[in-house]
């Protein structure tokens, strides 16, 4: 295969502490490095403070990383200046968890969706309406939403706004951050057979983010497993829910509740807290609630290793695999 | 055989929107038992929290009240109370003392400005009467129940300095302090990552084995209902549609609703399979109703893929499927 | 910050019309032109505004703040720092009972919310707070030392009598409670807006889920919480209050920083304004810091470094 | 409780920030207090009598001059000094001293007079008196009880000056450099005069007080204790009198209409020998044609004005003047006449060059009564086609506004509303009408550079004939009448109020405070 | 991390899914203002006050400044229904003609501030930590001066006068205004679909105007009632001190002033007491119409 369509390489982030609490940076990000593929999906699971939307949005440099870089399509994002990014942006869109905080109470969905176009002086008004109503009927809501306001709508219906929002611009790559953990279950399907949809019908390339590894296994083509701004593993969906190799990941596999009343037990339970990540732990930052941790491992950082085609581990255990 | 703990019988609890009450609980009958863990679970706006809410006497004062139902209720010293119409006085020595209840978010259910040990305290000064120095010794003993480590330093923290799951912890240590017959938890580990999730669910399944108290559990994930649940009591748009042992329910759910989350569930390792079938993930049809425009008859109706005429003239009535599970569907037989 | 305040003060004074020297000018009664001039010479007036302020700020920073250009032989360090207790007691006085009123009644109000005394205190407190200052003060003073003359009219001590503590707290009494009565109106509005927003936190039905007494549920875990921001604003209208005690010194004739400032800026007393600027500068600073402190102590998630 | 404990500490606090000393004082003492640096003729706070315009009514309970005026202020009597005498010459000056000691024991000698009067020349002392007694060649102290004084040339004004130089105590100040004087603490702490009283001390911005002196020359004061209370406004000091806290005060005519046919106030009235009028800037073009000023003169009803705003307490004046003996026969009284106002005007070609353009009318009277003043001036002037706009500031921006050196922006002060001293000197209108006192030079802020005025009021100045002086004002007064510098308004009455209990209280609204003889020595209070 | 659908243990209407209504949120907070009883006491008020004020020339005979030497200081009559001022001047003109100048001194001053308030405000916010830093200085220090200066010194500099007092009064307040902004847009900077508008290149005019101003407004219409409210105070006090609107020119602040003369304050109380009874109740009125406004702006209101 040629160069990959977006190629992350070396992205760490520090956030300074704010102007009153003198405290240590905090280290959202420390080396991630993965790549996407043109049309491919890749998945990003993490639990809180993993640095899955940091990720994200240092992508779309919505975030200004610490260091690293971000090849979209060839470009790099990391040096564009205002102008060009600006346009580069129209190839690259956002999708929001919270389909409360993610559409303006004070707009129509109209206003809503044409925004990109009118920013990006596409079209007249006629043809934004158009894209616009092209896009609601891509989400499978009636054209006649575009002169509501999003508050008249239920949160499954929101998050379809949110989505035909970051369609109308055509992009070629969507970060979907968390798009279904704020909606019921029986709607969060729904908006994950959309996306599918969409995302094979358009040949969108995307960073489906996750805390929920269940969520995220119909979707995507590759996972990839943070821990504390680490990658802890990296494999094709179906090898890394048939054979975890990251104590971490079986970890989190495990915790996931079963709707069999019968396999309760059995479960694999973590001790302890997740470290601040304004402190992680030296060497392996899962090393404080591993279950099969070494002293070796305080020592060093694992690399992130092939153990088979397209599947890494940072884990400087072997036998565990 | 004692009574149990908790007995709801015919429990409608309305809100007040300007110009008509609506109802956003109906019909709602729950017993638990000692040492039994119920699950209440559904979808945002189902009804379960007001549910809970109405148990205690905490539905918002201004807007909410019980319209009618019994809500009866085994104290610790095995006299049974009726909750409802019970005088805000009488109901307040209840509340804390024999009924505990767990909320959601750790960080705002706790107050910012009070020590852990304070808050966990206040309640056994409250309702034991113990003195300052007794009650702040229980706190500690408390904290270290529910697998806080180093209890006294923790007991002298702040909520702010603890960790979500931390936080958890101590609101649950506050709400046994007084041991209480029952404990309510609405939705205890929503706002926690999964692995910490995990942890609470063995704490408090671990407590109940300690205290034989009765747990209502008020959850929309049916996989921690799998978890920790005995019987389970499903609810949609304000009514219980099917309720009975989980390993029956789960196994053979009878009501189109419930079967419906059980498929959009996703379970592990299967969707690759679908995918690789292309076959959509299953799900239901259509939105959650709202409790103000609720259709005539059964309000799962319009989303249901079962539905005759007959489901949406008049609401079903609980139908015993088997001795133990109950289904408010005209055609349980038919799943 | 402090420097930059009295460059700003130095500059907008110079730019106001009239002089020192006007203000020494009795329209119908003047005097020799060249006298004056003498005046002009001996206050450096006639200096290029870069060298007064210079002047000034070497000799200020060598805690020298010169003379009162209108008071023959007072220096203006000890006349402003004699001011500043007087200043403190009165508006002192006022803001403990502005916050004691304010805080209590915003309680009850929101406890009452929307009921009659609830309604009623809102009334009062709108009236409070839509009142003019000086319209207050001249209308207290009127009703109740010349007319039913239960409290001086004004000063801070009996002329030529001996000092005593009652006589003080006679002469404090009505002016504090006239300053008193916007203040405690608008922390009444906001402890009341406050505490309504609180109520509806997650830890108060946590409060009663404990079973809690409604009683403490109000006072002890809403009142502090609600109590963070009205702090905030009682500090920052400390800044306001100085501004607003202004109209009650000078109608009460209370010897404080208020009526100096008054006096000072229409005689163009310019070393006096400098000097008194300053030190209300530094009160306000003070009193932000001060602020900051009761609300790290109030609330434990802050913590002063 | 925890608030009591505050308040007290914050009393005690402030107390001692301020610097209070706790004095014992006999409960019995007789004592009069009032607001005596309050209205036109204070100024409060200032204790150094070689810096004051003003405020010497109360100066001078504790200080004296040489001579000063008597109550009515139609002459000048010997004070520190018994008599005097003047050389036909009006060159020579020879004072006859009294026989006095100082407040702190010290007696009172020529040499203290030669002292003061040589300080209150000394520009590096700060004293505002410098160039006025610039005139002065020698003074000399022959004996201990004598005084002479030289001038270079006649000044009928040096004794009416004199009477606002307090001798001060030649022991206590000659050991301070003059250049200190100004900044000294010695005057509002410990100083040492001749007068009835002594200083006691002064509690800042509030009052001060004095004792009497009990060895004082026209015998023991009747009351012990005198206090001088400051009040920021005239209408604090109301209140004050009224609330029976102090037993005098300046009012307000406003005011003292309210304390008229009540017994237990007395209301003291008096001339202010301050004539007010509309002055008409010079550089204004509008006002340089004479038909303008006299259509503003028909314009304004001041009988109308007097009767209704001034309770009939103001005399209309024709000129600068108002005192029978300074006018002359045959004046032109300018009485109310809206048509010839009109008339004139119209003749001047008004609509032409002004129209309706508003027209600034400066004051620095900022009384409710100026208001009122300001407000029917306006409403009659507009009567005529003239729209004046009214302005009220303060006392240092209309200074700083009117005195301004080299081009001004005339038009900021095209026409003022303000007041002139014009007596007891009759010389004290000379320096704002006199074209050779235009700004910087002196006070003619309206620049008014009238020949024949200007010649008239120097003849006037230079007259040194006792019989012809009043004479030579007189022309003043007609020049002023014919010629129009200002448009001349009225000379209103001030008042005064005193509580009924003062005996033999002695006030007048002096311009500055005076001094005039009031002897406070004999002021009783029941 | 999870954020649930609204409470719905307070809001039982949950979402409806389709219905006739289309009411955008300026519809729904104005609904909400009309159901509060105190904004509409308030509306009940101020809107007959403004209407009086405004055409009060075309029904009421007297000019508010003639003055009648003849008829001075007389009480309120069936000719002068609200009496005669110390010239003879009607009561009743003058505190209509007041209210149009106190009123116009008002609004106009709140706008001027509002501008610079809102600008300083957003640039502080978007502006990054530099210009944050400098701009929140100066606002500090410009809360630090105390106002008699400022207002001495501008008062001199400008003059008396309408426009002059709206200078100055704008000049006065729009840092607290700033602040308020700040702080929303700093929040706002945050949200969702403000990162959603950059992630679509937005520039900085765009995020302000079509994001900002919007969500601003509520602290923008509830700070321009009160502050018009405070306006009109703080206009009467700058009249107290002499500054201000100058007195043959009426309003309600100079007129009030009136009171300083225990004559006045004492004999003749209908020349202060209607124009402080008018003040009062107008400010009294504007601030029930914010208060109603705020709580009608205020996300939360949806609950009751």
């Amino acid at each position: 295969m040629d160069a990959p369509f977006l190629s992350v390489r070396n992205l760490t982030k520090h956030f300074a502490p704010t102007a009153f609490s003198r405290g240590p940076a905090v280290r959202a990000l420390q080396d991630i490095s993965f790549d996407i593929a043109r049309g491919q999906v890749v998945g990003l699971v993490g639990e809180s403070g993993s640095g899955k939307t940091t990720i994200g949005r240092s992508v779309l440099r919505l975030i200004e990383p610490t260091s690293g870089e971000i090849r979209f399509d060839g470009v790099d994002i990391t040096s564009l200046s205002a102008g060009p990014l600006a346009r580069q942006r129209r190839k690259m869109q956002y999708i929001f968890q919270d389909p409360f905080a993610s559409l303006s109470p004070r707009m129509t969905i109209g206003q809503i969706l044409t925004e990109g176009l009118d920013i990006q002086g596409i079209g007249n008004r006629r043809e934004r309406r158009a894209r616009a109503e092209k896009a609601l009927a891509a989400v499978e809501l009636p054209v006649d939403a575009y002169d509501r306001y999003a508050h008249e709508f239920s949160g499954g219906q929101r998050q379809r706004i949110g989505i035909a929002r970051a369609l109308t611009l055509e992009p070629e790559f969507i970060v979907a951050d968390e798009p279904v953990s704020a909606l019921d279950v029986s709607i969060q399907a729904q908006i994950i057979n959309l996306l599918r949809d969409l995302q094979v019908r358009l040949g969108l390339t995307m960073l489906f983010i996750s805390h929920d590894l269940a969520v995220v296994e119909y979707i995507c083509d590759t996972v990839i497993v943070l821990y504390l701004g680490r990658i802890m593993e990296v494999a094709p969906a179906a090898a890394l829910y048939a054979r975890p190799q990251h104590p971490y990941t079986r970890a989190l596999l495990s915790a996931i509740p079963s709707l069999d009343p019968l396999a309760r037990q059995g479960r694999q339970v973590l001790k302890g807290d997740i470290p601040s990540p304004a402190n992680p732990p030296t060497g392996c930052v899962f090393r404080t609630r591993c279950p099969v941790a070494l002293d070796a491992c305080a020592g060093v950082v694992p690399p992130l290793r092939a153990t088979s085609d397209g599947h890494l581990k940072a884990c400087i255990r072997d036998d565990i695999a | 055989m004692d009574a149990p703990i908790l007995s709801i019988s015919g429990l409608r609890a309305v809100f007040r929107i300007p110009g008509r009450d609506i109802a956003a609980v109906q019909d709602v009958d729950l017993v638990i038992g000692s040492g039994e863990t119920v699950a209440l679970v559904g979808e945002s706006g189902s009804g379960k929290s007001v549910t809970s809410l109405s148990i205690i006497g905490l539905l918002p004062k201004k807007i909410g009240r019980i319209a009618e139902g019994s809500i009866a209720l085994r104290r610790r010293d095995g006299t049974v109370t009726e909750l409802t119409g019970l005088d805000p006085e009488s109901l307040r020595k209840v509340r804390g003392n024999d009924i505990g209840m767990v909320f959601q978010e750790p960080m705002t259910s706790l107050n910012p400005v009070y020590s852990i040990g304070e808050q966990i305290a206040e309640p056994i000064r409250i309702h034991l009467g113990k003195s300052h120095r007794d009650a702040a010794t229980d706190a500690v003993r408390l904290l270290a129940q529910v697998g806080i480590p180093d209890p006294d330093r923790r007991a002298r923290q702040y909520p702010h300095e603890l960790s979500g799951g931390m936080r958890q912890r101590a609101t649950i240590a506050m709400a046994l302090s007084c041991d209480p017959t029952l404990l309510i938890a609405d939705e205890p580990t929503t706002a926690l990552d999964v692995t910490i999730q995990a942890q609470i669910l063995d704490l408090l399944a671990a407590l109940q084995a300690q205290r034989g108290m009765g747990i209502l559990f008020v959850t929309h994930n049916l996989g921690v209902v799998a978890e920790i649940a005995d019987r389970v009591a499903v609810m949609y748009a304000g009514r219980i549609v099917e309720s009975g042992p989980v390993s029956e329910v789960f196994t053979r759910p009878r009501h189109p609703y419930t079967a419906g989350l059980m498929r959009s569930v996703p379970r592990l390792g299967q969707a690759t399979t679908l995918k690789a079938a292309g076959t959509p993930l299953p799900t239901i049809a259509g939105n959650v109703p709202s409790l103000a425009l609720l259709p005539k008859g059964c309000s799962f109706a319009p989303r249901c893929a079962l539905a005759v005429d007959a489901c949406r003239t008049a609401v079903p009535p609980l139908f015993a499927a088997t001795s133990t599970q109950q289904s408010r569907c005209l055609r349980w037989e038919d799943l | 910050m402090l420097v930059a305040l009295s460059v700003l003060i130095f500059i907008l004074l110079r730019l106001a019309p009239g002089d020192p020297i006007d203000a020494y000018i009795n329209p119908s009664s003047p005097m020799s032109a060249s006298d004056l001039e003498v005046l002009r010479d001996r206050l450096g007036l006639d200096q290029p505004l870069p060298v007064q302020y210079l002047a000034w700020l070497r000799a200020a920073l060598g805690g020298d703040f010169g003379y009162s250009i209108q008071r023959g032989g007072v220096a203006v360090l000890p006349l402003v720092m004699e001011r500043i207790g007087p200043t403190a007691l009165l508006m002192g006085t006022a803001l403990a009972i502005a916050i004691v009123l304010g805080i209590s009644a915003g309680i009850f109000s929101a406890v009452r919310r929307n009921a009659l005394p609830d309604i009623a205190l809102s009334v009062v407190s709108f009236v409070g707070i839509s009142s003019p200052a000086f319209l207050t003060a001249l209308l207290g003073l009127y009703f109740f030392s010349v007319l039913l003359r239960w409290a001086p009219s004004g000063g801070m001590q009996t002329a030529g009598a001996p000092f005593s503590v009652s006589d003080v707290l006679a002469h404090l009494v009505l002016p504090a409670c006239l300053l008193s009565i916007g203040h405690a109106a608008l922390i009444m509005r906001y402890m009341r807006a406050s505490l309504l927003e609180v109520l509806n936190q997650d830890y108060v039905r946590t409060a009663r889920a404990k079973g809690v007494r409604e009683f403490w549920v109000i006072i002890k875990h809403a009142t502090r919480n609600a109590l963070l921001p009205v702090i905030t604003l009682i500090g920052s209208t400390v800044g306001i209050a100085i501004g607003g005690a202004i109209f009650l010194e000078s109608v009460f004739n209370w010897p404080g920083m208020g009526l100096l400032l008054v006096n000072a800026v229409g005689t163009r007393d310019y070393p006096v304004i400098m000097g008194a600027t300053l030190v209300i500068g530094i009160c306000v600073i003070l009193v932000n810091l001060l602020t900051d402190i009761v609300y790290a102590v109030v609330d434990p998630r802050i913590q002063v470094s | 409780m925890r608030i009591k404990t505050i308040a007290r500490h914050l009393t005690v606090a402030g107390l001692l920030l301020g610097g209070q000393a706790t004095s014992v004082q006999a409960q019995d003492a007789k004592t009069i207090t009032g607001g005596f640096d309050v209205g036109p003729g204070g100024f409060p706070k200032n204790f150094n009598p070689l810096a004051a315009t003003g405020g010497f009514t109360w100066l001078s309970t504790y200080f004296e001059p040489l001579v000063i005026y008597n109550a009515e202020l139609t002459e000048l009597e010997g004070d520190l000094a018994k008599d005097y005498k003047v050389s036909d010459d009006q060159l020579t000056y020879t004072f006859n001293l009294a026989q006095e000691t100082w407040h702190d024991g010290k007696p009172f000698t020529s040499k203290d007079v030669k002292f003061t009067l040589e300080l209150a020349r000394n520009k590096a002392s700060g004293s505002l008196f410098a160039a006025r007694l610039g005139d002065i060649a020698s003074v000399d102290a022959p004996d201990g009880r004598t005084v002479v004084v030289k001038l270079s040339k006649p000044n009928g004004s040096f004794l009416s000056i004199l009477s606002q130089v307090m001798i001060l105590p030649e022991h206590a100040l000659a050991a301070m450099p003059p250049e200190t004087l100004a900044t000294s603490t010695w005057w509002s702490t410990t100083p040492v005069g001749t007068g009835p009283f002594t200083f006691k001390r002064y509690v800042s911005d509030q009052y001060v007080e004095l004792a009497a002196d009990d060895d004082y020359r026209g015998g023991k004061p009747k009351v012990d204790v005198l206090i001088n209370r400051y009040f920021e406004s005239p209408a604090a000091a109301v209140a004050a009198l009224r609330a029976g806290e102090i037993q005098f005060t300046y009012v307000e005519p406003d005011d003292a209409v309210s304390f008229k046919g009540d017994s237990n106030f007395k209301v003291i009235e008096g001339a202010s020998y301050v004539v007010n009028y509309i002055g008409l800037n010079q550089k204004v073009e509008l006002f340089r044609d004479v038909r303008v000023r006299q259509a503003i003169m028909y314009a304004i009803d001041r009988n109308a004005i007097i009767e209704s705003l001034y309770g009939g307490a103001a005399k209309p004046a024709n000129c600068g003047y108002v005192a029978p003996h300074l006018l002359p026969q045959g004046l032109e009284p300018y009485a109310y006449d809206p048509a010839k106002a009109k008339a004139l005007l119209a003749e001047a070609g008004w609509d032409k060059i002004n129209g309706d353009k508003p027209i600034t009318l400066l004051t620095y009277y900022g009384s409710p009564q100026a208001a009122n003043v300001m407000a029917a001036i306006q409403s009659m002037l507009a009567e005529v086609g003239i729209n004046v706009v009214p302005r009220v500031v303060d006392t240092p921006t209309y200074n700083g506004i009117v005195y301004k050196e080299g081009t001004p922006d005339w038009n900021a002060f095209a026409m003022v509303y303000a007041g002139l001293q014009n007596g007891p000197n009759p010389a004290g209108i000379s320096p704002g009408l006199n074209k050779s006192q235009i700004p910087p030079a002196g006070f003619n802020t309206m620049r008014i550079e009238f020949d024949d005025l200007s010649a008239a009021l120097d003849a006037a100045l230079a007259q040194t004939d006792p019989v012809k002086i009043d004479q030579s004002w007189q022309q003043v007064c007609k020049v002023m009448n014919k010629d129009l510098p200002w448009a001349t308004l009225w000379v209103a009455n001030r008042y005064g109020v005193a509580s009924s209990k003062l005996r033999d209280f002695v006030w007048t609204p002096a311009p500055a405070g005076g001094p005039y003889a009031a002897h406070p020595e004999r002021w009783d209070i029941q | 991390m999870t954020i649930t659908a609204p409470d719905p243990k307070i809001d039982p209407t949950v979402v409806p899914t389709a219905g006739p209504q289309t009411k955008g949120p300026l519809r729904r907070a104005l609904d909400r203002f009309f159901e509060n009883r105190a904004a509409r006491a308030g509306l009940l008020i101020v809107v007959p006050i403004l209407l009086a004020v405004s055409t009060y020339s075309l029904w009421w005979p007297f000019s508010p400044n003639a003055i009648d030497l003849r008829a001075i200081n007389k009480g309120p009559s069936a000719i002068h229904w609200l009496g005669s001022d110390g010239v003879g001047r009607d009561v009743m003109a003058r505190l209509l003609q007041g209210g149009r100048i106190s009123l116009l001194v008002a609004v106009c001053s709140v706008a001027i501030s509002i501008v610079i308030g809102f600008l300083v405000g957003a640039v502080a916010s978007f502006g990054g930590r530099l210009v944050d830093g400098t701009v929140m200085r100066f606002v500090d220090l410009a809360m630090t001066l105390p106002p008699v200066i400022f207002l001495l010194v501008l008062a001199s500099i400008a003059g008396t006068g309408i426009a002059p007092t709206i200078l100055v009064i704008s000049l006065l307040s729009w840092p607290v205004l700033s602040r308020m902004v700040r702080a929303r847009l700093l929040e706002l900077r945050e949200r969702d679909f403000v990162v959603a508008a950059r992630g679509m290149g937005a520039g900085l005019p765009h995020l302000l105007f079509r994001h900002g101003l919007p969500n601003c407004i509520d602290i923008l219409v509830v700070y321009a009632t009160l502050q018009i409210a405070n306006a009109i105070l703080l206009e009467a006090g700058l009249s107290f001190l002499g500054l201000g609107i100058a007195p043959p020119q009426a309003s309600w602040g100079n007129m009030l002033n009136l009171a300083r003369s225990t004559v006045v304050l004492e004999q003749y109380p209908w020349q202060w007491m209607f124009p402080g009874a008018v003040l009062v109740l107008t400010v009294l009125a504007i601030n029930f119409i914010g208060d109603g406004l705020r709580d009608a702006f205020d996300p939360r209101s949806d609950l009751n």
